[in-house]
């Protein structure tokens, strides 16, 4: 029973982590066609701002409770200069070329940013623990369970049906699916599709610089933590569907509940059950679960 | 036009013959990372052939480690050290793998190619750092080894090494060249362009996608083979997924013009890496990432684009 | 220096770059970790010691016996590598080009295995900082010349874990472990559950945790230890997967409802002293650090490495220094004048003295360091991070004889074992 | 009177519970022109796709040449003697008119085993300069295609379809897309080389000058369903299809 509640729990909160961290892939992804491997830096400098600012903001014993406000200023403001930099830098001027060359480009962002990080941190590792540890625990059927992790959980839903707001509701939101629905038209009807690309592709940053920050209290923020992030990140978009907001969150369950069982009943198949779900999902749905038809006229 | 010139590529292939012997006058660290680098090309090679169909393939990488460790443990836990024999029986297993995967991969396109075989690949990865009597994820070491129960001792070893694996490169270039200008190679191009009008011709865009399958899985057994023998050492780090990108960028960068192109990018691409390294040793990627990206704006067709501009000019 | 600029022409007739070491100074590659998630935990710490090391030989300014300046009146010159790379190029880079005549690093196992027999093969002096595996002499060079290992075995920490468990009246009954899925974990857990067997504990494994390396998310496998409820957990996490498990492992009072071992957990102290409950049961993988006996090179290395980075050096830090100057000592031992092949005769059998006590190259057929190693309890005092029930077993405690390998040793049940 | 190539017993084709071609029994015979008229939404592609084999039938059956091939793939029915064009022009944008030909001359090949054997053979290079002679495409050999307009496209859609001398061949509105006053001219650069392989035609048309003046035959559809089929005079003055069909067209 106690195992059941742990299963549910561990893979509810491994499922929000992942649905943050694969979530703007999958938004830039729909409507930029680019599969964005600097997703995984980004990721890592939102972890390393939100410990060097914490780090500052807890040195002049200012209260803990507004340290998750700072959180979210900062990863604001760092996702949206960090993915406008680079929307503006190096991508606007490729757009239109090939797909497979555009991931080589974000493949190339991404070693230049890895050794930007560790130029500007060092490779020392950064901790700041003290949001992880402000809630503290409570106890779920005998277990006990970190506040922080739940609240991670409520901040990927709030997050997920704010993006699917915006999308359905806002001017931009709906200019964004129009551009996704078929570009040239868009472009033929008036809407200025480099406004859509740079606007997705600074709220995709935020999305991965969400990830970084809330993730920076749990871990050692050490070079290479976006490595992995990125591989999790395409496995889980490529469940679902890529391009698929939905099709990230179910991802992000499947991928999430596929780790959670490993661990408690089967630890030994850990390192692969998400690759697992994943080779199955596509033997079955070869376009993922929540894919577009995309079937050609002829 | 057609990516590849095939009229050329006996040439291209002569020239690459050419600077292989000049390899000769290499310092001894260089020609041993162009020994590598020819191993690592000819999997970069697979990933080019199969880019021509429209799939890249992420998970190249599998076909690597088979090469591999069949060298490996046929070597270390067999015993069977005739190079001939290890070298034929890395492009065996690894062919047979791509004949299984194929079967299955085939059916895909696109990103979807790319993310299965990139599970698949991962899965392998999995599996051997599970391994404990393969040494989990330090991999194990290879005895030198034999020609016709001829051991090369270590004087001489470093050049029968490389003329091995000079020698070998350039016959699977030519061996792809002539399956690239087969109907099978020649379709390739089509089915990237456009398979209905394949279907609607009487072909199958499957099988065609099929048999290049097979084909760079075929090489890339061989470069995993060599890889094997050259280090002396393998382990699941040649399935990794970052290995099988790197595989992919130097396709990419390499551009499509000719056989050799991948396995002379790759070298390129060592090259960089390992001077950036001496440079920066704190900061090689930024200095790779950077020349990566500085490719893809000048060189928007890959570095062979460079061979092309010189002869219109 | 030996900097040239790229050489883009495919087959130039390239001269090698290296200045061979001319008579005055001499070359020394150091390949660590500069890039990953093994740069700050291992590369860093490696480096900063081989920087200070370096420089102070050459000013002559480390403690008695080490006071002559440079190696043999050598300047030592270093050229520093990322280990994060092909293990094999790069070595052959380093000693090819770069015309290195000694070789001191590697934290990978699996790069010192690559490496091992091309040292041998390219007839030059590399010494082995870390890397955990006992398979280097065991299997990969069984007749080593130039090849060493200043440093211990993953398996000696794994035994004495074992052995202070059962000596300290740990209750053992439920035993679970979490470890990093590759090598180094999966070595670890089987050496410590064959130790525990060996010592006949009549423990149960209740959990066997295998997370993969640098995830950093071990949200479910705390749940699954606590569900367990062992009352013992091993790990041998180290660098920033072993920060983060007790991040979230911590607060969630896993660390109070069982007892948990960590053979790295020394690594912590400079980094999260506060989080680490007290209690816990650490060591240094040796003599280093908080467990180093109480010498003048102990004091001097300390002092000195505080002042320069301003942080007290962790085990890699301590494990770097023993390996320097146990090639310092090799060649003073050789005498003047002696090149690679001397000196690697010489540091055959070799007994010196370190920051961390007196190092014997007893093992492994001369080649590889016997050291003893202690673990002990963590408590901050006024602050500062320490331990206290310090237990040290001998390296003829902890080690496997020479003529067995430690697998079958720990199997055997520790035949010839010389405890106190 | 010989045997019909190309016999369609009551085909059905049902998405979900929407009708789109229902009881379609037509008989093509070898040599005839047929053209295939009605709105859009007639059931006009959903046929052809059903005779190629893009589309499986929900009821009744096709045979070619006596051979069932109901239900069959598009590889299959192209392998057995049916080729077609296509509304949009399938063709491969970035090769030039020349490798088209020759590709579509090796993908043909494939059918009959010969993946293997070097591709680039002479007696394929002059068959593939041929079959654009015969089509009037020889001017545009090296240029690449997706840089041509739209009626050469199409052009070479169709003569992608000739190669290898197909027994039919079925054109999906062989001249959408190309501007009115130069219609008929495309229609006949083409028809004369398709005939002169000796193939059955049978193509979509929605211009009825080009109908009355290129096919013997027509064929009307509407809802789903044939509404008339038989000699195009005939057919073009029938009440219903002047109603139904051409009304429908101009409206």
């Amino acid at each position: 029973m106690q195992k059941f509640t742990a299963i549910m729990l561990d893979g509810m909160s491994y499922a929000a982590w992942l649905f943050l961290v694969a979530v703007g892939l999958t938004l830039i992804y729909g409507v930029m066609r680019i599969l964005n491997i600097a997703h995984g830096a980004f990721y890592a400098i939102g972890a390393y701002v939100c410990a060097s600012a914490l780090g500052v903001y807890y040195s002049l014993g200012l209260p803990g409770v507004f340290a998750f406000a700072l959180m979210g200023v900062v990863a604001l403001v760092a996702g949206l200069i960090v993915g406008l930099i680079v929307e503006r830098g190096v991508l606007r001027n490729l757009y239109g070329r090939d797909e497979v060359l555009m991931v080589l480009v974000t493949y190339a962002l991404f070693l230049i940013l890895e050794d930007a990080v560790k130029l500007i941190w060092g490779v020392k590792s950064y901790f700041v623990y003290q949001p992880y540890a402000h809630f503290g625990f409570i106890e779920i059927g005998g277990l006990p369970y970190q506040v922080y992790d739940l609240l991670i959980v409520a901040l990927a839903v709030v997050m997920g049906i704010a993006l699917w707001f915006w999308l359905e509701r806002s001017r931009m939101g709906r200019m964004t699916t129009a551009v996704v629905a078929d570009r040239e038209i868009s472009a033929a009807m008036g809407i200025n599709v480099k406004r859509v690309f740079a606007t997705t592709f600074a709220i995709g940053t935020i999305f991965a610089v969400v990830g970084g920050v809330v993730t920076a209290p749990k871990i050692a923020v050490t070079p290479g933590i976006g490595v992995e992030v990125i591989i999790l990140a395409f496995a889980v978009v490529v469940i679902g569907g890529l391009g698929s907001i939905p099709g990230a969150a179910i991802g992000a369950v499947f991928a999430g509940y596929a780790r959670a069982l490993s661990v408690h009943l089967a630890p030994e198949f850990e390192l692969f059950a998400i690759y697992a779900v994943m080779a199955v999902v596509l033997a079955i749905r070869p376009h993922g679960l929540f894919a577009r038809a995309s079937g050609r006229k002829i | 036009m057609m990516k590849t010139d095939f009229r050329r590529e006996p040439l291209h292939i002569a020239i690459l013959a050419g600077l292989l012997i000049l390899g000769f006058f290499l310092p001894d660290w260089m020609r041993f990372l162009l020994q590598t680098a020819l191993a690592g090309g000819l999997v970069a090679l697979g990933v080019a052939l199969q880019m021509r169909a429209g799939l890249v393939n992420f998970g190249q990488g599998l076909y690597y480690v088979l090469g591999g460790y069949a060298v490996g443990m046929l070597a270390a836990k067999a015993g069977i050290t005739d190079v001939f024999l290890l070298l034929i029986a890395a492009i065996a297993i690894a062919t047979v793998a791509g004949v299984v995967l194929g079967l299955l991969l085939s059916r895909y396109r696109e990103i979807f190619y790319a993310m299965l075989s990139l599970a698949v690949s991962m899965i392998l990865y999995g599996l051997l750092v599970k391994a404990a009597w393969l040494g989990s994820t330090d991999g194990f070491n290879i005895p030198a080894v034999t020609y016709l129960g001829w051991t090369p001792d270590r004087t001489v070893r470093p050049d029968v090494y490389y003329i091995t694996t000079a020698v070998l490169t350039v016959l699977a270039c030519l061996a792809t060249a002539r399956y690239l200008t087969s109907g099978a190679g020649m379709l390739c191009e089509a089915v990237a362009e456009n398979e209905i009008r394949l279907e609607y011709l009487g072909a199958s865009s499957r099988k065609v996608a099929f048999i290049a399958i097979v084909v760079a899985a075929a090489l890339s057994g061989l470069g995993g083979g060599l890889f094997a023998m050259s280090t002396g050492h393998v382990d699941p780090l040649m399935t990794n997924w970052t290995t099988s990108g790197g595989f992919v960028f130097v396709a990419l960068l390499a551009g499509r013009g000719s056989t050799i192109a991948p396995v002379i990018g790759f070298f390129l691409l060592e090259l960089v890496r390992t001077y950036a390294l001496d440079f920066a040793p704190n900061a090689w990627q930024m200095i790779l990432g950077s020349v990566m990206l500085a490719v893809i704006l000048l060189l928007p067709n890959g570095l062979w684009s460079l061979t092309e501009w010189r002869r219109k000019a | 220096m030996h900097k040239t600029i790229i050489p883009l022409c495919l087959a130039g007739t390239l001269t090698a770059t290296g200045a061979w070491a001319q008579d005055d100074t001499i070359q020394i590659g150091v390949p660590v970790f500069l890039s990953g998630p093994a740069a700050g935990a291992f590369g860093q710490p490696e480096r900063n010691a081989a920087e200070l090391l370096f420089d102070s030989i050459n000013e002559g300014s480390v403690p008695a016996p080490y006071d002559s300046e440079g190696v043999n009146g050598r300047t030592i010159e270093a050229t520093f590598s990322d280990e994060a790379s092909d293990a094999v190029v790069e070595y052959r880079n380093l000693v090819d080009r770069n015309g290195a005549e000694v070789v001191i690093g590697y934290t990978s196992s699996a790069n010192c295995k690559s490496v091992a027999p091309l040292a041998e093969e390219l007839q030059t002096l590399t010494v082995f900082v870390d890397c955990g595996t006992p398979q280097i002499f065991e299997e990969v060079v069984t007749d080593p010349t130039y090849v060493f290992r200043t440093g211990l075995t993953a398996t000696t920490d794994a035994v004495g874990a074992a052995r202070y468990l059962v000596d300290t009246g740990v209750d053992l009954s439920r035993v679970a472990g979490i470890n990093q899925n590759y090598a180094w974990g999966q070595d670890n857990w089987r050496d410590f559950t064959g130790s525990l067997e060996a010592l006949e504990t009549g423990s149960e494994i209740v959990s066997e945790q295998f997370p993969q390396v640098y995830v950093g998310q071990y949200g479910a496998e705390a749940s699954a230890l606590l569900t367990s409820s062992p009352t013992l957990i091993f790990s041998s996490f180290w660098g920033g997967d072993l920060e983060a498990f007790v991040l979230q492992a911590a607060p969630r009072g896993l660390f109070a409802r069982s007892q948990v071992i960590l053979t790295t957990g020394e690594a912590l102290f400079p980094t999260i002293p506060d989080e680490l409950p007290e209690g816990t049961i650490i060591s240094a993988r040796g003599p280093f650090s908080v467990f180093a006996p109480e010498n003048e090179l102990a004091e001097w290395f300390r002092t000195a490495y505080a002042e320069r980075f301003g942080q007290e050096p962790t085990y890699p830090a301590w494990k770097m220094a023993q390996a320097v100057l146990g090639v310092k000592a090799a060649y003073e031992k050789a005498g003047e004048g002696a090149d690679s092949t001397a000196a690697a005769e010489a540091m055959e059998n070799l007994e010196f003295e370190a920051p961390s006590g007196t190092v014997r190259m007893s093992l492994g057929n001369g080649h590889q360091a016997a050291q003893s190693i202690s673990y002990g309890t963590y408590v901050l005092e006024d602050g500062e991070p320490g331990v206290e029930n310090v237990i040290t077993y001998s390296a003829e405690c902890i080690n496997p004889p020479a003529d067995q390998t430690a697998a079958e040793w720990i199997a055997a049940g520790f035949p010839g074992a010389e405890c106190d | 009177m010989t045997d019909p190539i190309l016999v369609t017993e009551n085909l059905e084709k049902r998405f979900g519970g929407v009708v789109a071609a229902s009881e379609i029994s037509l008989s093509l015979y070898p040599g005839e022109t047929v053209a295939v008229i009605g709105s859009n939404g007639a059931g006009k592609t959903t046929f052809v796709n059903m005779v190629t084999g893009y589309l499986k039938p929900s009821a009744g059956a096709i045979r070619f040449r006596g051979r069932d091939i109901t239900g069959s793939t598009p590889r299959k029915t192209a392998q057995a003697g049916i080729r077609r064009s296509f509304q949009i022009s399938q063709i491969f944008p970035q090769l030039t008119v020349l490798e088209n030909v020759m590709m579509a001359d090796i993908a043909a090949a494939d059918g009959k085993g010969g993946l293997w054997g070097a591709a680039l053979t002479k007696p394929r290079m002059d068959r593939g300069r041929a079959v654009l002679e015969r089509f009037g495409l020889e001017s545009h050999a090296d240029t690449e295609v997706g840089t041509l307009p739209q009626g050469v496209k199409k052009q070479l859609d169709i003569a992608m379809a000739a190669i290898d001398d197909p027994a039919l061949i079925l054109l999906d509105e062989p001249t959408s897309g190309v501007s009115v006053d130069e219609k008929i001219e495309m229609m006949d650069r083409v028809i004369d080389p398709l005939k002169g392989g000796g193939a059955t035609l049978l193509f979509i048309e929605h211009d009825m000058d080009i109908v009355t003046r290129f096919a013997e035959r027509t064929v009307a559809f509407y809802e789903g369903r044939i509404l008339a089929d038989g000699p195009t005079d005939e057919v073009l003055v029938d009440k219903e299809v002047k109603r139904y069909v051409i009304g429908g067209v101009h409206a």
